[in-house]
């Protein structure tokens, strides 16, 4: 890193900013150093600090990825004093940017499996470099089911893609919602019970999990009701951190750190834990 | 204590376990260096015996009351103490029927620290004039007929307020520097209850991370100003900081400057509202006038 | 302590429905009053917690105004009574950890009072500048 | 023979360093004894057991700017805090010494916090053997010992009318004042002595304690505030904020404590660690499972402190005892 200092963010200019939701944002930012651009390569699952000078910086799963060369990208929902002031960000501003940090998922391994993604809201912003990858190795994976749920329809971060994913071969997208609208022809219902009524084998299959903390609960529930036993769970967990190094003790959950033992776990790794998790 | 008076506490707080009357009597216990109280929190009425009274039991086990909203508690409060759940009580945050207060005359508690118990009554014992509880349900001791208030209570603050303002400024301006906001004298305060402090507030961030002489005072000043006319005058803010900065000058100043433009004392009941939180219309205070 | 050439930074919170007024009507009359102020628009004088005005001198505020209207004025029924409470207590604290209570002014201007406002400002900015800048207290070395 | 400084020298000498570096001393102040800069030798504390706060914050300050946001050329520039001076830090406690060492193993551990380095390379740390023990110390259950040299760069033991002075690295080699030392054939008198606390297998202990309602029947008392761990030589947790005053901006870092609410608060409100026992029990787990299974020692020195301050006598002595009587109601 710059100066060897961990602590120093990259800069980086925004590229581009688009309204996901009424209240998330996707940012395109570009790393002004063109050294650091070349050597900053991340894997799904990964994430990194954005800083807002005067603000302060926060950690964000990173929503692109690398091999479609379409920018460092990230979703953030409006929610506390830096992603409000993210949220007033624009088009060529200078931001700071700190990482890539964490272990991301294992894709290699889960080569030949199906895979079986459940995302809430802003739960589906780490997930999509999953889903990308998936779709463009889509030899190398079994069947892709999705299934993504948010607040109302308007809350469904990726929604332009879902055709786009829908339209894979082998891949299913199930969409469910808490509450409809006029539009809304699709599922009112939670997600776990979306888990319960489409009952996915567990055979063969990986379920990757990332949303609201409640929602990891009953999802993590009603999957084991249908056989996936720990080892077959993955999720990604958000805490609460401050230096992505292992320093700062914040995301220290047992003897693991979130921020450098993960945020990447199966739930054998810390079913222990996970009530503290 | 007298051993017998000491035997009474532990009487009662059998007497509210067995009978189902609360679920936790808090009280005081010896702490590990043999010599000193701690708080205890019983349970179990075989354990009462645990439970001690003497001139080291400082602390003020009022603020657990707001961490046990809803059960059933006993407590065992000294005076002082017992103001303190009158602020509470005033403040709605703890209901009468879920506390049996166990009240203390108390003859005044010493100077202690770690392994430590002086010999001099805390400075607060010396200008007490509450040596019975003002609320209680069982009172252990006899009520004492209480000396009148005397121009010495607030000698400390009268000489602090003799100094010129720049020594004044430079005094605390040493004081505050000491601070490591480590905020035990918060989180030992029956009165500090906010789910979120002012302090720990992120936007606005009134207080900067920074520990610095300017941003300490931004929070020892408000601090005090909270307290205003709801400080109890337990003085164990002062007691818990480790770097002995003299919360009690700043605590008594709020307490005798209310005292004197409102004529209040906090904690004396439940019922009167507090002088901050009151007014009268022609009342002249020197503001805008 | 006068400090030749010494313009004081003042903050001022001046409640919307009179004291706010009451500067419009100032400037609205073409009536002079130093410019040296920062005037921070607020819904009643009960709105200003000392949290504000500390922060303020903490920013390097030479002097606080809070105005307001008069007792039994306010807009709000009771906000200003309230709010006297709270200064004299604030003030009174203020004078003891070392901030002169001079620093602190307090008035109750209504919405008519443009030529109050204008004498306000005057006398605060002139006891100001006999007050001198406020020098913090370096500690340690 | 080895070599001694007589107890006025130790004066000149280090008045000699504080013209030569940043010398940081026990000072007496308002009752309490802290690790202050000095810049007179008489304002030195010879005689103190141990202070308030332990010397950590001469590494790891209660804040430190990170770096400063700058203009430069209409954009930005952050520029690193580069300004950390040379330091002799007299009167460090072997205990606190230990922790200093075990502060490195979080911090210096790959990749490495810059400006802690960066502190540590410019320290030299004159330990004091201590002559006698208080009774919360428990340091040689903990790995060290009142004259344990081990951390130091010198270490000076009092005798009868100066101090033996013992060079242990090449640091304290180069500060030494080889015109004040004098050969002796004195001895160091024997170190006190202080209770054991059962440290012996711990780690087990807690981890098998985990779901024990212990933590919450501790936790009724604990008022969570951060003494503990600001008093503590190890604890490490901290913040960073940016700060604005005054038109600058910078990224600062501060003390912090596992204790504090909200520490674990994710955006949303949510935390995951919201109970008291659950809380508690992260700072004894921290101590005496995680960070052992990480750096393989407990994060504890047996300084003492913790157990001097807490204002309702959460005593880590106690603490490790209780545990390791619970005999394991979970696994982990």
């Amino acid at each position: 890193m710059a100066n060897n200092d961990p602590f120093i963010p990259y800069l980086a200019t925004v590229q581009s900013v688009v309204d996901l939701t009424p209240d998330v944002r996707l940012f395109t930012v570009e790393l002004n150093d063109p050294a650091v651009r070349e050597s900053f390569t991340y894997r799904p699952g990964q994430f990194a600090f954005v800083s807002v000078f005067g603000m302060g910086e926060v950690p964000f799963g990173i929503t692109s990825v690398a091999h479609r060369d379409e920018g460092l990208q990230f979703a953030v929902r409006r929610v506390g004093t830096v992603t409000n002031a993210l949220h007033e960000v624009r088009e060529g501003d200078t931001v700071g940017v700190r990482g890539p940090f964490g272990n991301g998922f294992p894709l290699e391994d889960y080569e030949g499996k199906n895979i079986f993604i459940i995302g809430g809201g802003i739960g589906m912003a780490p997930l999509r470099p999953v889903i990308s990858t998936v779709l463009d190795r889509r030899d190398s994976y079994g069947d892709l089911l999705i299934i993504n749920g948010a607040r109302t329809p308007r809350d469904l971060v990726f929604a332009p893609e879902f055709d786009v994913w829908a339209q894979s071969p082998r891949t299913k997208v199930e969409l469910t919602v808490d509450r409809g609208d006029d539009n809304w022809t699709g599922r009112v219902a939670l997600i776990p019970d979306v888990v319960r009524d489409i009952k996915p084998s567990p055979e063969n299959m990986i379920a990757i999990t990332c949303g609201p903390p409640i929602m990891i609960h009953f999802t993590l529930q009603a999957l084991k009701e249908l056989g996936f036993a720990d080892r077959q769970i993955v999720t990604t967990l958000e805490s609460n951190m401050k230096c992505g190094l292992g320093k700062c003790a914040r995301c220290n959950v047992g003897d693991k750190y979130v921020c450098k033992d993960g945020p990447v776990f199966d739930f054998e790794q810390i079913s222990h834990l996970f009530e503290e998790a | 204590m007298a051993p017998e008076l000491v035997q009474q506490i532990r009487d009662k707080a059998r007497e509210l376990l067995t009978s189902g009357a609360v679920d936790c009597v808090i009280g005081y216990g010896r702490a590990t260096d043999g010599v000193t109280a701690r708080p205890l929190f019983v349970y179990e009425p075989e354990k009462v015996d645990e439970l001690i009274f003497d001139e080291t039991c400082t602390h003020n086990l009022v603020g657990y009351l707001v961490n046990r909203k809803g059960k059933k508690t006993g407590i065992v409060v000294k005076p002082c103490d017992s103001r303190a759940i009158n602020v509470l009580l005033n403040e709605g945050q703890i209901s009468r029927d879920d506390v049996s207060i166990i009240g203390v005359v108390c003859d005044g508690v010493v100077e202690t620290g770690w392994n430590r118990v002086g010999e001099a009554q805390q400075a607060r014992c010396q200008y007490c004039h509450q040596h019975t509880p003002v609320v209680y349900d069982f009172l252990i001791g006899e009520p004492r007929e209480e000396s009148p208030p005397s121009a010495e209570d607030y000698a400390a603050v009268a000489e602090m307020e003799a100094k010129s303002p720049e020594e004044r400024e430079a005094f605390w301006a040493e004081q505050f520097d000491r601070c490591c906001r480590c905020y035990a004298c918060r989180q030992v305060c029956p009165a500090c209850y906010c789910t979120e402090c002012f302090v720990d507030k992120l936007d606005p961030m009134w207080v900067g991370i920074r520990v610095a002489p300017e941003e300490n005072r931004i929070w020892h000043t408000i601090r005090a100003y909270h307290l205003a006319g709801r400080c109890s005058g337990c003085n164990e803010c002062e007691r818990v900081c480790p770097v002995n900065i003299p919360l009690s000058l700043l605590n008594r100043k709020m307490a005798r400057d209310v005292e004197d433009l409102f004529g209040f004392q906090a904690g004396l009941d439940d019922k009167e509202m507090q002088p901050l939180g009151a007014f009268e219309k022609d009342e002249k205070l020197g503001i805008g006038e | 302590m006068a400090v030749e050439g010494f313009s004081p930074r003042m903050v001022g919170f001046l409640c919307n429905w009179c004291s706010y007024a009451g500067a419009d009507m100032a400037g609205t009359s073409r009536m002079s009053y130093p410019a040296n102020i920062r005037i921070i628009r607020v819904p009643c004088s009960g709105r200003v917690d000392p949290l504000l005005i500390i922060k303020a001198f903490q920013q390097g505020a030479d002097g606080v105004l809070i105005a307001g209207c008069h007792p039994g004025d306010c807009h709000y029924v009771e906000g200003n009574y309230y709010a006297r409470r709270r200064l004299a207590i604030f003030r009174s604290l203020l004078e003891f950890i070392g901030i002169d209570s001079r620093r602190l002014r307090v008035e109750w201007v209504s919405a008519a009072e443009g030529k109050r406002f204008s004498n306000v400002i005057t006398s605060f900015t002139d006891e100001l500048v006999k007050l001198g800048p406020r020098s913090e207290v370096q500690v340690g070395a | 023979m080895t070599q001694v400084i007589s107890k006025s020298d130790l004066m000149v000498w280090l008045g000699r360093l504080t013209e030569s570096h940043r010398l940081i001393a026990p000072v007496d102040e308002a009752g309490t004894t802290l690790f202050q800069r000095v810049s007179r030798v008489e304002d030195i504390a010879l005689d103190f057991t141990n202070t308030v706060l332990s010397p950590k914050e001469w590494f790891f300050p209660p804040t430190e700017t990170l770096f400063s946001v700058e203009k430069k050329d209409g954009g930005i520039e952050l520029v690193p805090n580069e300004g950390v001076e040379e330091n002799v830090i007299f009167g460090v406690r072997p205990c606190d010494a230990l922790g200093i060492a075990l502060l490195d193993k979080p911090f210096l551990n790959e990749p490495a916090d810059a400006l802690y380095g960066r502190h540590r390379d410019k320290t030299t740390l004159i330990g004091l053997s201590c002559r006698e023990a208080r009774p919360e110390c428990f340091c040689t259950s903990m790995g060290t010992a009142p004259d344990d040299p081990a951390n130091v760069d010198v270490l000076l033991t009092e005798v009868a009318d100066g101090y033996i002075v013992d060079a242990v690295t090449d640091k304290g080699k180069a500060i030494l004042p080889q015109d004040l030392l004098k050969e002796s054939d004195v001895t160091a008198p024997p170190p006190p002595s202080m209770a054991t606390v059962p440290v012996e297998g711990i780690e087990d202990a807690m981890s098998q304690s985990f779901d024990d309602p212990y933590w919450e029947r501790l936790a009724d008392r604990c008022l969570h505030c951060k003494l503990c761990a600001y008093v503590c030589p190890i604890c490490y947790c901290f913040d960073v904020r940016d700060y604005n005053d005054k038109g600058t901006v910078q990224r600062v870092r501060s003390w912090e404590s596992c204790q504090s609410s909200g520490f674990t608060t994710i955006a949303g409100g949510y935390d995951r660690r919201a109970g008291k026992g659950p809380h508690l029990r992260q700072r004894f787990g921290h101590k005496l499972l995680y960070f052992p299974r990480e750096f393989g020692s407990p994060a504890c020195t047996g300084c003492g402190r913790c157990v001097k301050v807490c204002p309702v006598n959460i005593d880590v002595r106690e603490v490790i005892g209780d545990v390791q009587g619970l005999g394991g109601t979970s696994g982990q």
